[in-house]
């Protein structure tokens, strides 16, 4: 059934067609319809779950963390300073291999304080060992916090739905809900294989990791990530032939047709999108919505045949002077000219002359460079 | 009496010669039983305990960070509550969620997450084992620090003596959120604490014990006096032994007279800056406390 | 090979770490004085202390010697030597 | 695709309004989507909200800076906020008001306070407004429009605000013609 709802709401909806166990919910701006949702869901007794109003971010991530190691199924969402908040209880969902999902609707970070969208909050948390998903639009929120459960489960690491701040958390579009036998057929009931307190199995959790084995649980998160990408492909493709809709690491848009190469995360993709489709058909983009497990492969040979290309960056490396997607490029593309453009910082809206300014600049770019795009004069 | 025989804390761990946190473990989990899953926040509790490969507990245990125990206790009860209503896991059995946390990580850092479990009623014990300052970082001063007890970190010197606030009345406060049972106990009397695990398990929502627990490094005294200064600590009236079950407050022992603090204070290093007139100072402090529950 | 989230499956297995050559002092029992109070039992942070036969007994690979058991012995059945190495 | 742009003040509807159009559009078959601005106000501030409608898939994500319509729902707007702010030369206003206005524009004017007074009691015009939208523009039909707001507002609310925008769409046709 096609609804025309937010992007919050896609997401419970997700949650709630996920039959998801235990949720933690704390309020912050622009997260809160989302948790609102599931708390309705819960209430009229549409989702069969313990909903616990948690006094913090912390411990929204500290109760899933407790919740998913006794192998229930759990959910909490965020932004901001709430994920900040969190921050190294994100590297112990990962470290003890926790299949938690999290929604984080990205927020700037203070100060000054802003509730407007920017990715800095989520790739703050670039290293934490969790996957990362980034969401163009409301069906995409929907369709990938469904995927996040069966990624998580089945690699054993915790999945971050990233969605860009009231551009999607607070915009109404159709999106189709798929049916809920037909979901709960394709999550399956989560059924822990390593980690759960049963008190007819005594294990023990998160204990002192001492020299002796830390760096090799390291290597493994790493050596889930690698699989991740493999698990998220045949997920994308097992979810393709069940619902319809394709996904996949990376997408590409009219790189057949370009001249000229664009790189983005998130919502602004559906802008350059726009841009491609009325204003110039010899742009392609490539939108990256699996920003970890860096898909290095598939960027590589994507833009084998282009010799630059403009990442725009909606999040900054202080003191480096560019953003977290371009920094990973240089890594991978050290033949190419890398044209970074650090865009919608804190809200700032990204127009279609920003694109047409960002286009324009890439087209005359010899070499390496860094720009700032819509700073007022 | 004889005791449970039957030991969920193994040996083996790393705990001082003399360690009082294990024979907290040992005792609550001997009234606690078998069908009891623990989590305990960052200290010398889960550090002694558990250094991968090995661990001593022989119950399901997590530890996940310092300031959250109270959260993760949550996370626990509320999934084994969804997983036997959606699942049927479990069995029928009715699960024990305890929280075992050190007074830095119950009254300190992780104070926010135990109020917030408290206040949302769910159903877990949180014994708070304490022993006075931050003995896994090497005995810095926490809230829970008594008065004129020197820490690395509120040092005797020529100006301080000491640490100069009295302890953070945690029972109190616990009471103050309304739940049904909190206790104060201590280690020195076994039968008393474990009675009140026990008691605490038998009812629905959240539950406080406060237990002291001397600690043989941190205080300053041989480790064979464990037992014998926590009890001194009772005696004397520094740590009343009492329950307050759906707000009503029972003193549960009442010693016939109480001694002298000194007695207390002159066993341990932690306090042998102290003059006469100091530890008259406190003397003062303990006897109206002690006035006001009817001590 | 490290378990996946460090995880330990093996319930009390720090039993593999003897803790017995901590030792300074050993406490001995002699059970002709022995009133099975139980309190060296109880008190006994290891523990170490375990009953067989119907009496009490110390398991000194595990013993680290702190002698709560004898400082709360009410009849002197527990006592202290130097540990010999 | 078409943009409009609502103005009114926090606690109106506005945002519920943006949103009752595009889902009245979506009913109609159309792809659609509504945002409001992302701002801080709160109740009584000036707010704005948005609506697009297209025939195709709406990819675009940038704010509106050229709307097709604009839509007052608080006359009092008109004095302290540029409502014709980007709007095309073509575009067109309606406006909740009982005066008549010169903006150098096509402009459709109704008494929508006293649509919602009558019909809901309270001074809520954000239905009545979609409704004289509809009217106005026949870029939605009334019969979708009313299904939104049916969705929107569950039982005798939703009746009231449906049978307020079906009064609010006879009065511009009344008053302006097919």
């Amino acid at each position: 059934m096609k609804k025309v709802i937010t992007g919050t709401s896609a997401a419970a909806e997700a949650v709630r067609l996920c039959d998801v166990d235990v949720v933690a919910a704390y309020p912050i701006t622009p997260q809160t319809s989302c948790v609102e949702k599931i708390a309705e869901f819960v209430a009229n007794g549409e989702l069969d779950a313990e909903y616990i109003k948690v006094e913090s971010e912390h411990s929204a991530m500290a109760a899933c963390i407790g919740a998913s190691a006794t192998g229930a199924r759990t959910f909490t969402a965020t932004a901001s300073q709430g994920l900040a908040l969190m921050h190294e209880l994100l590297f112990i969902a990962s470290g003890m291999r926790l299949p938690i999902v999290m929604l984080n609707t990205n927020r700037a970070l203070s100060a000054p304080i802003n509730i407007w969208c920017d990715h800095q909050d989520s790739i703050s948390q670039r290293d934490t060992g969790w996957i990362q998903l980034y969401a163009e639009n409301n069906q995409e929120t929907l369709d990938l916090v469904i995927q996040a459960y069966k990624i998580a489960e089945t690699v054993l690491l915790p999945v971050m739905v990233n969605i860009d701040g009231f551009i999607l958390t607070h915009t109404v579009e159709p999106v189709e809900i798929p049916e809920e036998e037909k979901v709960r057929n394709f999550v399956g009931v989560y059924e822990p294989r390593h980690a759960y307190l049963d008190p007819d199995r005594p294990i023990t959790q998160g204990p002192v990791g001492v020299p002796e084995c830390y760096m090799e649980t390291r290597k493994q998160i790493e050596e889930a990530m690698e699989e991740a990408k493999k698990v998220i492909d045949k997920v994308n493709k097992e979810f393709e032939k069940e619902f319809g809709r394709k996904y996949s690491l990376i997408e590409t848009y009219n790189l057949e047709n370009a001249d000229t190469v664009l790189m983005a995360m998130g919502s602004v993709c559906g802008t350059i999108k726009h841009y491609i489709n009325n204003y110039d058909n010899k742009v392609g983009l490539i939108k990256v919505r699996t920003y970890r497990p860096f898909p290095k492969e598939e960027i590589r040979k994507v833009l084998e045949d282009f010799d630059k290309v403009g990442i725009l960056d909606k999040n900054i490396s202080f003191g480096m002077n560019m953003g977290a997607l371009a920094i990973d490029c240089l890594t991978i593309l050290k033949d190419k000219t890398i044209c970074n453009y650090i865009v919608g910082l804190g809200g700032r809206d990204i127009t279609i002359q920003n694109i047409k300014e960002i286009v324009e600049n890439l087209r005359r770019a010899k070499k390496d460079k860094t720009e700032w795009i819509g700073l007022n004069k | 009496m004889q005791f449970p025989r039957e030991e969920f804390l193994a040996p083996g761990h790393r705990g001082c010669a003399g360690c009082g946190a294990s024979i907290v473990v040992r005792l609550a989990l001997k009234a606690a039983g078998k069908d009891t899953i623990v989590t305990t926040p960052t200290g010398c509790l889960e550090v002694m305990t558990t250094p991968y490969p090995e661990t001593a507990w022989k119950v399901p245990w997590i530890h996940v960070a310092f300031e959250c125990a109270g959260a993760v206790a949550s996370g626990i009860s509320r999934a084994v509550k969804a997983l036997k209503r959606k699942r049927g896991k479990f069995k029928d059995k009715k699960i024990n969620v305890i929280a075992i946390g050190g007074d830095g990580g119950s009254a300190d850092i992780g104070f926010q997450s135990l109020s917030g479990a408290m206040e949302r009623g769910e159903d877990i014990l949180y014994i708070m084992y304490d022993n006075e300052a931050y003995m896994n970082t090497g005995i810095q001063r926490s809230s829970e620090t008594p008065l004129f007890a020197a820490t690395t970190t509120s040092p005797a010197g020529k100006v301080w003596k000491g640490e100069d606030k009295p302890k953070k009345d945690m029972p109190m406060i616990m009471a103050a959120h309304g739940v049904p049972y909190v206790a104060t106990a201590c280690i020195s009397y076994p039968e008393d604490f474990m009675r009140k695990v026990k008691k605490a398990l038998s009812i629905e929502g959240p539950k406080f014990i406060h237990v002291l627990q001397p600690c043989t490094t941190g205080w300053g005294y041989p480790p064979d006096k464990t037992i014998e200064i926590g009890r001194l600590a009772v005696e004397t009236g520094v740590f009343p032994l009492y329950e307050i079950e759906y707000g009503e407050f029972r003193l549960t022992y009442k010693p016939a007279k109480r001694k002298p603090v000194k007695e207390y204070i002159r066993m341990q290093k932690r306090f042998r800056h102290l003059t006469d007139e100091d530890i008259e100072k406190i003397q003062k402090y303990i006897d109206e406390r002690c006035k006001l529950l009817g001590l | 090979m490290v378990n996946i989230g460090a995880i330990i499956y093996e319930p009390g297995s720090s039993v593999k770490n003897k803790t017995g050559t901590w030792r300074v002092f050993k406490p001995i029992l002699n059970v002709e004085l022995c009133v099975k109070c139980e309190n060296c039992y109880i008190f006994c942070p290891e523990p170490a202390i375990y009953e067989e036969d119907g009496v009490f007994k110390i398991n000194y690979d595990y013993c680290k010697g702190c002698l709560i058991c004898a400082n709360e012995c009410p009849t002197g059945a527990i006592t202290k030597t130097r540990e010999e190495k | 695709m078409i943009e409009i742009r609502f103005h009114g003040r926090g606690g109106q509807g506005a945002v519920t309004a943006a949103q009752i159009l595009a889902k009245a559009a979506f009913y109609d078959g159309k792809y659609c989507q509504a945002f409001p601005f992302f701002g801080v106000e709160r109740r009584g501030a000036p707010v704005r909200a948005f609506t697009r409608i297209d025939d195709k898939e709406i990819l675009i994500r940038s704010q509106i800076y050229e709307p097709d319509y604009v839509v007052v729902l608080d006359p009092t707007l008109l004095d302290s906020v540029n409502v014709l702010e980007g709007l095309k030369k073509d575009g067109a206003v309606i406006v909740n008001t009982v005066k008549d206005l010169d903006l150098g524009y096509k402009v459709y004017t109704l008494d929508a306070t006293k649509i919602a007074l009558d019909v809901l009691g309270v001074p809520i015009v954000n239905t009545s407004m979609v409704g004289a939208f509809a009217g106005a523009t026949k870029l939605v039909s009334l019969e979708s429009v009313k299904k939104a707001i049916l969705e929107t507002f569950k039982g005798k609310l939703g009746e009231k605000n449906a049978l307020a925008a079906e009064k609010a769409y006879n009065e511009i046709i009344e008053k302006y013609g097919e």
